[in-house]
């Protein structure tokens, strides 16, 4: 599932656990799938950075010649 | 130029005119014929005019044609024109040497050579010739005369063209973004094609521009008609161009009053392709150059503001690369940022999360604990309280109790005391009144009682005389007999 | 029994036996009943607790590297 | 007897007696009686308090550990 | 017989006794024996008290231990 | 037979004795018959009342001790 | 498709892409994709420049008919 997630997606669902976790509506019973479900965001959002930036790196050498 | 203007009154002189020629009719019909040789005639009709006509006049008149010969000399066709009616016509000439100067002082002043078609102030000398006829020999003409003239055809066409609301109309056209595909009107031989050329084709960078030649006149009567007909060849082919260019050049100032023709200014303004004119002079503009979508100085000029709108296309492309590289690694960056930082802040969270819920767990736990441990210690109180007043009741109980047993202890022989007291007092009472009634006290107070047969006397106990009868006193008994009785008066 | 108990449930179970307390509404024929209760309770969250700290904190080391 | 009573039975007897001593409501005759009663009660209450503890303490030892 | 009496009933009885005697409803001839029956009453009373708190002391007293 | 006279009665005969002398119904004859009655009767009631007087005061010294 | 991209439509769209990616209004999902998409349309302006299209003898045959 979470390689069909964008950034975008993945950093917001991402931000809302980390809301949700500081204002206490995160039951100690979710807190690991929560913890969980963040930390797979994070590794998409970590890919999605490392390969745009491959991605673009690549498009951008290749205009130069 | 006013003061240099005189003009001739035509009407005034035709009329000497003609008396001269009646006289010639009146003298041929008279009878005694006189034969004249034709140069008789003619020499008369001279001396005549020469006489009559003696000084120059200043006519306004349209020079029609110039007839301008290889030997230098010109011999125009003068007109007037009434509603498009030529009303006056007359052949005139110009001299090579006059026609020389004329028309240097023309070019000088009008910047136009002296041109067919336009109204001109002329200053002439009435000349008949014997074998040539009548003309008029022009001797100057004001150029002056002839620049205003230019300058009221550039008003009206001005005019005519605001009134068509025309004059901005290519200038309202969208400029190409790249002005790539360049119909070119000009000359081969111009010298402002091949500089504009130059430019264009000897660029650094390489940009490409597909041209074509339009061959016209540039200048002159002709360039107008020449280059409509041109725009009306590109017209048929315009999809392959972007731009037209009119390019001239190295021709000097002269001959551009064509610029101003109606018909070709507004050809060029209403023209479906942007017009570019450089045609390459450095007086007041011309109309064509007003209406055109934009007007360059000289050809070179023109060359390099395409080049530019190049530049102005390939610098923001050129930029973009740059653009695209440092906004991407900037926006990386600032997603890396951020990213990191959440990051950073979700693992906090997690933290203090846990922490949170394991002090709240641990404060909960020990006021729990509290709790049962209050609960056991105020019950216990309670049990203790209750204790300590069961004994304070009891006692209380105990010490009322014993009170009032104590009451009646106390009260039980006073009592009894008062009782007896009152009984006695009665007894004593009764004791005195039996004393009081007892027969013996009375007797011995010195009473007596007299019986008979042991009965006291009375109604129903009488006593006769002669019965015997006991008295009793306190000391004595006495027994006697009634020896007298009397009754008691009641 | 205990097993099943989730750390909310157990917990606001803990809180109503404290608040109960509190109030005095538990009277002492209960309070054996209760702190057994209360500390079956307490030991379900302090092992949800736990539990879930190692979940959290495998996932975050995992995250680490 | 006394061991079927509880404490909450025991304890709001025993208070209806105090009560009844406050109001003078017991005779010299009953005292005696209602004495033994309360004492009896108070007994009852104070093993039930005892033991209560003992299990309260046992169960919170267990729950330090 | 005086074993038999209550406190309440023998103390109403001496009441009864002390209050007749003065108004006279005791004839002289039973006088000395109400008399001797108050002082019965009395001592039944007095002894009670004693006894009831000897009693009442002695289970109390047995509570503190 | 005075032994046998109780307070009351002798104490009632007594007085019917007193009411009947006032009366005056009583012959002279019967008189000091009744007299010497009367006088009998207060003899018994006096010593009635010494006597007891001297029970009571027996009984009550009984009491103080 | 870049060829049929005309190159008035591939410099606006090539400006917006760089306003937008100036203004940092591209999310990390849409940049690689903006950044190839800029890339091509920067090939195809470029090109445009310095490519030649038209045919003199074409343009010859249209005006003689």
């Amino acid at each position: 599932m979470t390689n069909e997630l964008n950034y975008t997606v993945a950093f917001e669902e991402l931000q809302q656990i980390v809301r949700d976790m500081e204002d206490g509506e995160i039951t100690v019973d979710e807190l690991a799938i929560k913890v969980k479900r963040a930390s797979e965001l994070i590794k998409v959002c970590k890919n999605k950075l490392t390969s745009t930036e491959e991605d673009v790196n690549l498009i951008l050498k290749e205009l130069e010649n | 130029m006013a003061k240099l203007i005189r003009t001739w009154n035509i009407e005034h002189g035709t009329s000497t005119f003609f008396s001269e020629i009646n006289w010639l009719i009146s003298s041929s019909v008279s009878e005694n014929r006189q034969i004249f040789s034709l140069q008789q005639v003619v020499s008369s009709i001279r001396k005549t005019i020469e006489e009559r006509y003696q000084s120059s006049y200043w006519v306004k008149a349209e020079m029609h044609k110039l007839n301008l010969y290889p030997s230098g000399h010109a011999f125009p066709e003068l007109v007037q024109k009434e509603n498009d009616k030529i009303v006056a016509q007359i052949n005139a000439s110009i001299w090579n040497h006059n026609f020389q100067r004329i028309n240097k002082q023309f070019i000088q002043v009008v910047k136009e050579p002296l041109k067919e078609g336009t109204t001109l102030l002329l200053n002439v000398k009435v000349v008949f010739h014997e074998t040539f006829g009548l003309s008029l020999q022009i001797l100057d003409i004001d150029p002056n005369y002839a620049l205003g003239e230019l300058q009221r055809e550039r008003e009206e066409t001005l005019k005519k063209l605001q009134a068509e609301r025309l004059i901005n109309a290519n200038q309202l056209l969208d400029f190409p973004l790249l002005p790539k595909r360049i119909a070119i009107i000009s000359a081969d031989t111009s010298k402002g094609l091949s500089d504009f050329m130059k430019v264009l084709n000897n660029n650094p960078w390489n940009y490409q521009f597909f041209t074509m030649l339009f061959q016209a006149y540039l200048q002159g009567d002709v360039a107008a008609p020449s280059i409509i007909e041109q725009l009306k060849r590109i017209e048929k082919v315009k999809h392959h161009f972007d731009v037209v260019v009119i390019v001239r050049g190295g021709g000097g100032e002269v001959g551009l009053s064509c610029y101003n023709n109606y018909e070709l200014c507004k050809a060029i303004a209403s023209f479906s392709l942007p017009i570019l004119t450089g045609i390459g002079h450095s007086t007041n503009m011309t109309v064509a150059e007003l209406v055109a979508f934009r007007n360059a100085i000289t050809p070179t000029e023109l060359a390099d503001f395409l080049l530019q709108t190049f530049h102005d296309f390939s610098v923001p492309v050129n930029d973009a690369r740059k653009v695209l590289r440092t906004s991407s690694a900037r926006l990386l960056e600032t997603n890396k940022q951020l990213f990191s930082a959440e990051t950073k802040h979700f693992k906090n969270s997690a933290n203090n999360y846990l922490l949170d819920a394991k002090n709240t767990l641990v404060v909960t736990s020990q006021k729990f604990k509290n709790e049962a441990k209050t609960l056991l210690t105020r019950n216990r109180e309670h049990l203790h309280f209750a204790q300590k007043e069961c004994l304070n009741y009891s006692n209380r109980l105990f010490k009322v109790n014993r009170e009032k047993l104590a009451e009646h202890v106390e009260q039980l022989p006073t009592k009894f005391a008062n009782r007896l007291a009152k009984e006695q007092q009665q007894l004593s009472e009764m004791e005195n009144m039996v004393r009081l009634m007892d027969p013996k006290n009375v007797l011995k107070r010195g009473y007596s009682i007299t019986t008979i047969n042991g009965q006291t006397l009375d109604i129903n106990n009488p006593v006769k005389i002669g019965d015997t009868i006991k008295t009793v006193t306190y000391d004595f008994e006495l027994t006697s007999t009634v020896l007298k009785k009397e009754e008691h008066d009641e």
